[in-house]
């Protein structure tokens, strides 16, 4: 009998136990994220000085968060390769001022290929049709496409988690209304809509986060809906209902905190399909507008300037950026369903 | 059943009112109108133009019209089949969108053509043994196209297979008359995205049987594990795959307009999007609706399909 | 008059040109260019200045000469956006006169040397005031329909053009605004209407056409070149693209816009008689344009999709020259006028307008974004390829003069602008823009670069009160000052409003003496230099490709096709 | 002695065992390593021998079915010891063998019948394909066979049967498809993994006496796998014990009933309302402590942590073997101390209770209704609406101290009644007095805070009865705040710690989350937040029904001492006749939403009965092996309560049913004694003379 080996296993901790965090980390999260959007949502109206070093606390909380997701997603390789990747990115971003990268919209040495020394400095990734270095853009380019895709996603899952939580709750008429409304928007193909809502509000991010909120709050909605109603029916609301409490609290005390779950991983990769809207909208010229660097822009300029094997480069790399990205959410999706299933 | 399809379809076509005329709201106004103008004449010219000469010209595009007017003439035409008149293109747009519909339902046909059986062997195989080679390989395979968007595939394969090997032409605007070898690129950029994602939840699907009781049940009758497969578990496996698949019509709508505008093919995709930066009303209005009738049609498909395939439901 | 000019050069004009060209106030060029519009043949007149004349096909036919070795057949693949053919008189785009240019046909036509001869004209001539012009119609042109072309046609035309109803941009062209008088009735918005004054336009027999201005003009044959002057048949109806009658080699077959324009060759009349093409032989079976917007050309050149295409940015520059192909840059005065509203702050203090010009160097801006190609513009709108363009002193920045400036006009802290830009002609309006923004900041100025979609830009262009609008090119420099500088013209973006600058264009405009022009015109520029009421960096190339098969082509400065004689191999 | 076990019927010739099982280990692999199932498990069984094995939920007996088949699923695999089939080591046969012998050889019965039947096939086509396959018969012949074994497992219309899906047929008639598919190739072996724990009793009973006759017919080997050693004792010659992976005690039925020779075993026994058991008189005796889990056994008796009789350096021995109780007597236990223990007089354990006096009337129903419109989904397009019926005019008296036991099966509409006390439903018609206030159509949004915590409730399952998000403290408190009992922190938390002191939970258990807690501790919470707002009146909705018996005890022993204490009236809904006994004061038996008898619980379990009552006494299977039934097996389905029967709403099942009088008027309400009703059309003397269901025999 093998009894021996078992007693070194621990019980491993639930999946729940996991994403439902302290308060600190909560605050780390902020920490992370709050400098990153002033920087770059508000960077025009930020001073120079205090542009200078609003992203400085970012930085050890990015890293802290790293470790902490790494630390706890142990045994999903697979989760803890996804953060490796967007945490990657996050890092990136939030250090983009502070490493050594000569300015993304400089123009020196148009053309220039991967590792060419021109103008004193090393295009280790060549430089664009502009002459601006490709490695400092690319790497630049990530902070748009993460603060709006992050934002609109946030945005969507506010609205539709609301609506979705009426619908399934309070049913009756509400549910119809909200259905109905939401069917009229899932009657269109994304894009489409897209294209119409963007075309009309004019391209720019905070738009970006309006089309990606008609686009997906009602989807969400519906999702939000399901588990409400799944989780409608369980004794602990009857159990809050019978203590005679205010419907407003038993969405957001007793039901939302037990969709969790699906919510996250939902959402994780929701967050890649908007970073997916983000770059393609951009290479379409509905999107966010040079000159700052971004992945869809990048590839929107070199696809009339790169088609030849020779500048692919200039193609190739924000294309696998974004990629890599994208891979990124998709991984951390797949690993936190796979340890929410675990337990 | 019939009563159910029947009021889908009303909603569809209620849906699809609403939609256009409140497209034909937010187009009303001067901005695009004078969008329009520009695109047309050029900046310095409308810029040029008097007052009296600019409404002039809206009256020769018969914009200065209310729009709810214009709105009930073009459905009095569209009674009638007749779609108006592309304003960029100067022709009438059931034509114009007739023979780009044929381009993307090409595009199409063979995107389902090669994605649907691909998706389907890999997502089976890999969900009758969860956790075998097979089954990882396939998860992988999965994701990683699924994390590619098309732009990115559509980049790579142009990289690879026409400035690398230059074995295929790095675009579909097809010059030359027809060329299958212009199509092959997009068609596999919509492919492998879409690959995964069926693969992955006719996987999931799969999966889901093979850990069902009834499934234990079989094998535990001491039927042969062919007869479990193909008679017990595919025809329960596959009902979600199913609608899943005429689901992707709605998603291909969407995936087609980046990879016509990269490719360049005169398709459906190209046609909204242009319209939509030319401000070309017409244009917009029928592209719409016949996005938003495919998507709707797609899902009263894949409802009718699922009741149909599935007993508990058709028998309720 | 020192010396006896050969036969056709008995115009006053050409003789005070000729003396001129003696003293060296007037270049080789310029007295050829100026001869052959005054009536003399263009070969005549670079024989006299003893410069070798372009050969032309035989019979002085205005096309290059026949190429022994050519081969007739073949389609031409043109990648260019293919739009609508509704009325020549009012086509809006080159791209739409490109497309007509091989059916319909020109009274006279300006070669790549910048030279205009005759083509549907045999030969013209001016009255010594310049203000009577007699055209002689070139005979045996024959219509798509089998009739002979007539004085009555090109009378026809003419008269359409100047019919308020055709609302066609050639009534700003100054052969026909010379025909036109005040009909006394105004418009809703009290402008005057104008019309053609009775009897300007005399057709003396079927083959002779004479034009009685009511004020000297002395571009008449070149105006006649300009894109929306091509001469129709008179059973013309808008659209063009239905029935497409002109007397060219070639006609429309498939159309279809915003996908491709086929042209084919016209082999029999309407009336089933053989057709024969006034100007000689022509090889091409077919002229093809195929639709890629601007961005897209250059990649269908490379992917061996086309034989040539309309035009591609100098980004792309480097693209083509790693593709197999000619590249054809042709001087242009294509420019960006990065232009301040002169009554709009703080651009109302005429020592920011000049600190903000002086802190910028011209040249190192021309230089970053187009090397070598082009011409450094002088923040005056005239450029060195215009005729009558007068040289001024080479501008020099000056960027404590800036500072100083600045420091009077109240800004000592600096200043904060912002230039809108619409990259209209492609994202090289970014870059110059942007290198504008580094030179400025030594200044002191801070310069915020907003760049918002060209479209959009087309809505605001002239709103703007600081901008980057990019100008076409065009003949005369007198043209683009009186077009967008004069004291409440309709492109006047800038508002500028000189009583001074117009008087010294007036008088420029009325001179008839070349050099003497130059010289007032000069005036003008200096104004208008010192008012700073622009940064005009760039003068830009126009690029083209052609393929290594594709003989006989020529490039042309405002982008005008003209295939008549391009073979394939 | 119950009526005669399936071993005499079917007396096997040749003695070779049809199964073997020889130190059969077993164990899961999981991320935390390999989790030991089954642990060293011994049976024989000899043909036309049915064999039982008891155990609580987690204690193997499933696994070793499953091993049994050798199926053991994807993480799964027998790591020791051997199975013997007719002799032959099964673990030695290629898979095309296995094949062969599962499903004609040995063949399986299932727990939840739904979830086995394929839901996209028809049962003719599941049914036929066992000879298709096995025997290689002609399609026709197999249809033919299935149709038969349909009828031979009693299942009314068998055509009909054969064309549905299986979702469109009840639980019970799905069971028996499942029994006729695995009876069809006549094997030698049937294994039964909970049969009838998804039915409701009388349906059970059915099904039970169902396998008995089915597996006398064909002389079948039996291995009969239960929870419940009542029907364990119905259907079994020899039975297993089994606890946390280890067979603790096997032997024949009546060694093992009468002197039990394992701590464990007591234990159980000891937590099974039987009949003679009672709240006052004899309490139940809990087993204290819970299940280990795989990974965390303790060394030696894995009972030891939770045994009275423990003993440090002997019980923490490994390895534990089986001893012969007698030797060469098959009776055999794997507890080391089992001779030094004196067996008869651990008997009754638990101190006696005195009985509480009842007070006045708290709550007072009359003629209470609740009908609803369903007009959902389908029925919606089609525009049919139908009422369903879920209470009809239900009356009663509950008074202080009291408890009042619904006692029903599925669909009776107990608790709809629930809902309607608790304000979450309005009533359709009637009164529904708690003290002076009226609540019949007081939904709970109106309620004062008071009236709401005077009345609460304690919930079915015990894994939904918490906030899984929120921490048992945080859960508490919330109510304590709410109801205004206490409101400044430091207060609430002692109201906290005081309640889990009273629930028997230590303290620290505030600061945990639902999910760290075992079934019965999460249910000891749900009693603590019920009781929080010191509330009149209890309702309790099958509050143990799904607990392990040996929790079951502990729980509803909690239940009692705190109603004991606070005086407070408890309604107690359940399904499960013994329990109700147990702990009822008086009972309300309830069929389709009407009430068919009600009484004191000695008026219940005594002549006069409803009919309906006397099908549900001699239902309920009796963990006793000196008590007598009497066999009354109601035939047929609970109909669905949205089309119920015309007339009295058991006359579908009744065997006493008068034609055109039962199916025709509703029952008429005959009394008996002070508040003992009986609605019955069977005139009152007919009643009188039924014999008593339940007869105690003498106690071995």
């Amino acid at each position: 009998m093998t009894t021996a080996n078992i007693s070194l296993d621990t019980a491993p901790v639930p999946f729940n136990v996991r994403i439902r965090q302290p308060t600190a980390l909560i605050g780390l999260v902020l920490l992370m994220w709050v400098p990153l959007t002033l920087y770059v949502m508000f960077g025009p109206f930020l001073s120079d000085t205090l542009k200078s070093f609003v992203l400085l606390p970012a930085i050890p909380a990015t890293v802290a968060l790293y470790v902490i997701a790494v630390t706890s997603w142990r045994e999903s390789p697979v989760a803890i390769i996804g953060a490796t990747l967007v945490f990657f990115w996050l890092f990136v971003a939030v250090s983009a001022p502070y490493l050594p990268l000569i300015d993304p919209n400089k123009p020196l040495a148009p053309f220039a290929e991967m590792g060419a020394y021109k103008k004193d400095h090393w295009f280790l990734l060549g430089a664009d049709f502009k002459g601006r270095d490709m490695l400092s853009r690319d790497l630049w380019g990530c902070q748009r496409v993460l603060v709006w895709g992050v934002s609109a996603t946030l945005v969507a899952y506010a609205v539709g988690a609301f609506f979705g939580l009426l619908a399934g709750y309070l049913s009756g008429w509400w549910d119809q209304a909200i259905s109905l409304v939401c069917n009229i928007l899932l009657s269109f193909p994304v894009m489409v809509l897209f294209i119409l809502i963007l075309n009309y509000l004019g391209p720019s991010g905070f738009n970006i986060v309006i089309a990606v909120t008609f686009a997906s709050a009602p989807a969400i909605m519906r999702i939000v809906r399901g588990l409400t109603l799944d989780t409608r029916s369980r004794d602990y609301i009857f159990a809050a209902q019978t203590r005679g409490e205010h419907p407003l609290r038993i969405m957001i005390f007793e039901l939302l905190p037990n969709a969790r779950g699906p919510i996250i991983v939902d959402a994780c990769l929701r967050l890649g399909y908007t970073t997916v809207a983000i770059t393609t909208l951009t290479f379409l010229g509905l999107g966010l507008q040079p000159p700052d660097p971004d992945w869809g822009l990048m590839i929107k300029e070199s696809t009339k300037v790169a088609m030849v094997w020779k500048f692919s480069y200039m193609l190739l790399i924000p294309a696998l950026s974004v990629s890599s990205l994208i891979l990124g959410f998709n991984l951390l999706a797949d690993g936190l369903r796979e340890m929410s299933l675990r337990d | 059943m019939l009563k159910l399809i029947g009021s889908r379809l009303l909603q569809m076509l209620l849906i699809m009112g609403v939609i256009s005329f409140i497209l034909f709201a937010i187009f009303d106004s001067d901005k695009f109108k004078k969008q329009i103008a520009v695109n047309e004449l050029g900046g310095f010219a409308v810029s040029a133009l008097s007052e009296q000469d600019y409404q002039a010209w809206l009256e020769k595009k018969g914009l200065n019209v209310p729009f709810y007017q214009r709105y009930l003439n073009w459905v009095a035409g569209v009674a009638q089949g007749d779609f108006g008149k592309s304003f960029e293109k100067n022709e009438p747009v059931a034509d114009l969108l007739a023979t780009r519909l044929v381009h993307t339902g090409l595009l199409a046909l063979w995107v389902f053509a090669l994605m649907i059986p691909l998706s389907l062997l890999f997502g089976v195989v890999a969900g009758m043994k969860e956790g075998s080679p097979q089954d990882r390989l396939t998860s992988f395979i999965s994701v990683l196209t699924t994390s590619l968007p098309e732009i990115a595939t559509a980049i790579i394969l142009t990289v690879i297979f026409a400035l690398g090997l230059r074995w295929l032409p790095p675009n579909a605007a097809m010059v030359n008359g027809w060329d299958w070898r212009a199509l092959v690129l997009p068609v596999l950029t919509l492919v492998l995205y879409d690959f995964g994602y069926v693969a992955r939840m006719t996987r999931a699907s799969m999966a889901e049987v093979m850990n069902s009781q009834y499934i234990r049940t079989a094998i535990l009758k001491g039927l042969p594990y062919r007869r479990v497969i193909l008679r017990h578990a595919l025809r329960n496996a596959l009902i979600a795959p199913f609608t899943i698949i005429v689901l992707q019509m709605n998603w291909l709508l969407s995936g087609v307009v980046v990879v016509e505008v990269f490719f360049q093919y005169a398709g459906f995709g190209k046609l909204l999007l242009d319209a939509a930066l030319f401000g070309d009303i017409y244009v917009i209005q029928a592209a719409t609706l016949v996005a938003v009738f495919v998507a709707v049609a797609s899902q009263i498909i894949s409802d009718v399909g699922y009741t149909f395939l599935n007993p508990r439901i058709r028998f309720a | 008059m020192a010396r006896k000019l050969p036969p056709g050069f008995e115009h006053p004009v050409v003789a005070n040109a000729f003396d001129h060209l003696e003293a060296g106030r007037l270049s080789k060029r310029e007295f050829i260019r100026l001869a052959a519009l005054l009536g003399a043949s263009a070969a005549s007149a670079y024989a006299l200045v003893g410069l070798p004349a372009p050969a032309l096909a035989e019979g002085a036919l205005p096309f290059p000469p026949d190429d022994p070795k050519a081969k007739a057949g073949g389609v031409l693949k043109v990648a260019m956006q293919v739009q609508k053919l509704e009325d020549p008189a009012t086509f809006s785009w080159v791209q739409m006169s490109n497309q007509a240019r091989h059916t319909l046909e020109y009274v006279a036509i300006t070669g790549p040397d910048n030279v205009t001869r005759p083509m549907l004209a045999e030969s013209w001539s001016a009255s010594p005031d310049l203000k009577t012009w007699t055209f002689n119609i070139r005979k045996g042109v024959m219509w798509h329909t089998g009739e002979e072309l007539t004085a009555d046609d090109i009378a026809w035309n003419i008269k359409r053009w100047a019919d308020p109803a055709t609302a066609s941009s050639n009534v700003g062209l100054s052969v026909v605004a010379g025909l036109l008088e005040d009909t006394g009735k105004k418009d809703d918005k009290g402008k005057p209407i104008m019309g053609l004054s009775n009897g300007a336009i005399e057709v003396v027999d079927k083959y002779t056409l004479r034009l009685h201005m009511n004020r000297p003009v002395l571009s008449a044959p070149e105006d006649l070149y300009n894109y929306p002057t091509a001469i129709v048949h008179r059973s013309f109806k808008a659209p063009l693209s239905d029935n497409m009658i002109g007397t060219g080699p070639f006609t429309l077959g498939e159309f279809r816009v915003g996908d491709k324009c086929v042209l084919k060759r016209v082999t029999k009349t309407r009336d089933g008689k053989d057709f024969n093409y006034w100007g000689g032989k022509v090889y091409l079976d077919e002229i093809a344009y195929y639709n890629f917007d601007s961005d897209n050309q250059l990649s269908a050149f490379a992917s061996g999709d086309v034989h040539t295409l309309y035009d591609f940015t100098v980004e792309q520059l480097d693209l083509a020259k790693s593709l197999p192909g000619i590249i054809h840059a042709a001087r242009t005065a294509q420019n960006i006028c990065c232009r301040m509203q002169v009554d709009h702050a703080p651009f109302t203090d005429k020592r920011v307008r000049q600190a903000i010009v002086m802190s910028v160097d011209n040249e190192k801006v021309k230089n970053l974004v187009y090397g070598e190609d082009g011409d450094v513009g002088e923040n005056h709108h005239v450029a060195p390829v215009h005729p009558d363009y007068g040289p001024l002193p080479p501008l020099k920045r000056d960027v404590e003069g800036a500072k100083k400036l600045l420091k009077d006009a109240g800004f000592e802290k600096g200043l904060e602008v912002t230039i809108d830009v619409g990259n209209t002609d492609g994202p090289w309006h970014q870059t110059a823009c942007e290198a504008m923004r580094d030179q400025m900041k030594e200044a002191g100025i801070n310069l915020k670069v907003n760049v918002m979609p060209a479209a959009k830009y087309w809505e605001i262009w002239d709103k703007t009160p600081f901008g980057c609008t990019a100008w076409t090119h065009r003949p005369l420099g007198t043209m683009v000052m009186s077009l967008g500088y004069r004291t409440g013209v309709p492109w006047n973006e800038s508002h500028y409003a000189n009583p001074a600058f117009d008087k010294a264009l007036d008088e420029a405009e009325a001179t008839l003496d070349v050099a003497a022009r130059k010289v007032k015109l000069a005036v003008a520029e200096k104004i208008l230099q010192d008012d700073a009421v622009m940064v005009m960096p760039i003068f830009r190339p126009v690029y083209t490709i052609v393929a290594k098969n594709v003989n006989g082509y020529q490039g042309h400065p405002t982008e005008y096709h003209q295939f008549n004689k391009i073979w394939l191999t | 002695m119950t009526e005669t076990p399936i071993v005499e019927a079917a007396t096997a010739t040749d003695r070779t065992p049809v199964l073997e099982c020889r130190n059969l280990c077993v164990s899961y692999f999981t991320r935390a390593g390999e989790a030991p199932a089954v642990v060293d498990f011994n049976l024989k069984l000899m043909p036309g021998e049915a064999h039982g094995i008891v155990g609580e939920s987690g204690c193997g007996k499933s696994t070793v079915a499953l091993a049994i088949m050798n199926y053991m699923g994807r993480n799964g695999a027998i790591v020791g010891g051997e199975i013997l089939f007719q002799g032959r080591d099964m673990r030695t046969m290629t898979q095309e063998e296995l094949r062969r012998i599962r499903g004609s050889k040995i063949a399986m019965v299932y727990q939840e019948p739904m979830a086995s039947l394929n839901p996209s096939m028809r049962i003719a086509e599941q049914l036929a394909e066992v000879p298709l396959y096995h025997e290689g018969v002609s399609q026709r012949e197999a249809l033919a066979r299935a149709e038969s074994m349909l009828e031979q497992v009693r299942l009314p219309d068998p055509k009909r049967i054969m064309n549905s899906y299986p979702h469109q047929i009840s639980g019970g008639q799905q069971q028996r498809v499942v029994i006729a598919m695995a009876l069809l190739s006549n094997p030698s072996l049937l294994l039964l993994d909970e049969p009838t724990t998804a039915l409701d009793v009388t349906v059970e009973a059915g099904i039970v006496e169902l396998i008995k006759e089915v597996a006398a017919k064909f002389g079948t080997s039996l291995i009969y796998i239960s929870h419940n050693l009542g029907l364990i004792l119905e259907t079994c010659s020899r039975l297993t014990v089994m606890y946390s992976g280890e067979a603790v005690e096997t032997g024949a039925i009546h060694d093992v009933f009468d002197n039990m020779r394992h701590p464990y075993t007591r234990g159980l026994f000891g937590s099974i309302p039987v009949p003679g058991a009672n709240k006052n008189a004899r309490p139940l005796a809990a087993i204290r402590g819970q299940l280990p889990l795989p990974y965390a056994r303790p060394k030696g008796c894995f009972f030891g942590p939770r045994c009275d009789y423990f003993v440090e350096g002997r019980c923490d021995q490994p390895p534990l073997m089986m001893h012969e109780v007698a030797p060469g007597s098959s009776h055999a236990t794997r507890c080391v101390r089992f001779a030094e223990i004196d067996w008869s007089a651990a008997k009754a354990s638990v101190a006696e209770r005195q009985p509480v006096q009842r007070g006045q009337v708290v709550l007072r129903v009359e003629d209470l209704s609740k009908h609803y419109i369903i007009e959902s989904g389908a029925a919606a397009l089609i525009g049919a609406r139908r009422t369903v019926k879920a209470n009809e005019k239900i009356s009663f008296r509950a008074h202080e101290a009291e408890t009042v036991a619904i006692v029903g099966e599925s669909g009776c509409g107990k608790s709809t009644f629930a809902k309607v006390l608790m304000g979450l439903e309005p009533a359709s018609a009637g009164k529904v007095q708690l003290g002076e206030i009226e609540l019949a159509n007081l939904p709970v949004q109106r309620r004062d805070k008071h009236t709401i915590s005077r009345l609460q409730m304690v919930f079915q399952n015990p894994f939904d009865t918490l906030n899984p998000s929120h921490t048992i403290g945080g859960q508490i408190g919330r109510v304590i705040r709410k109801f205004g009992v206490e409101s400044d922190p430091k207060k609430v938390q002692d109201r906290v710690d005081q309640l889990l002191d009273i629930v028997k939970l230590p303290r620290d258990f505030a600061k945990r989350l639902p999910r760290q807690l075992s079934g019965g501790q999460k249910q000891r919470v749900g009693i603590a937040r019920a009781f929080a707002g010191n509330p009149d009146m209890v309702i309790a909705d099958e509050p143990v029904s799904a607990l392990d018996v040996s929790v079951q005890a502990a729980v509803t022993g909690l239940l009692m001492d705190i109603q004991r204490e606070h005086r407070t009236t408890l309604l107690f809904i359940s399904h499960d006749l013994s329990v109700v006994r147990y702990l009822a004061d008086r009972i309300i038996v309830m069929y389709l939403g009407q009430i068919m008898e009600r009484g004191t619980t000695e008026e219940i379990f005594s002549p006069p009965y409803h009919p309906y009552t006397e099908a549900l006494l001699s239902a309920v299977p009796i963990a006793d092996a000196s008590v007598r039934k009497r066999k009354i097996v109601v035939a047929g389905e609970i109909p669905s309560p949205t089309k119920p029967p015309p007339g009295c709403p058991f006359q579908t099942r009744c065997h006493y049913m008068i034609k055109g009088v039962c199916d025709v008027t509703p029952p008429p309400l005959r009394e008996f004694g002070a508040d003992h009703v009986i609605a019955c059309h069977l005139e009152k003397d007919a009643l009188e003379k039924m014999e008593p269901v339940i007869t105690a025999g003498t106690a071995a």
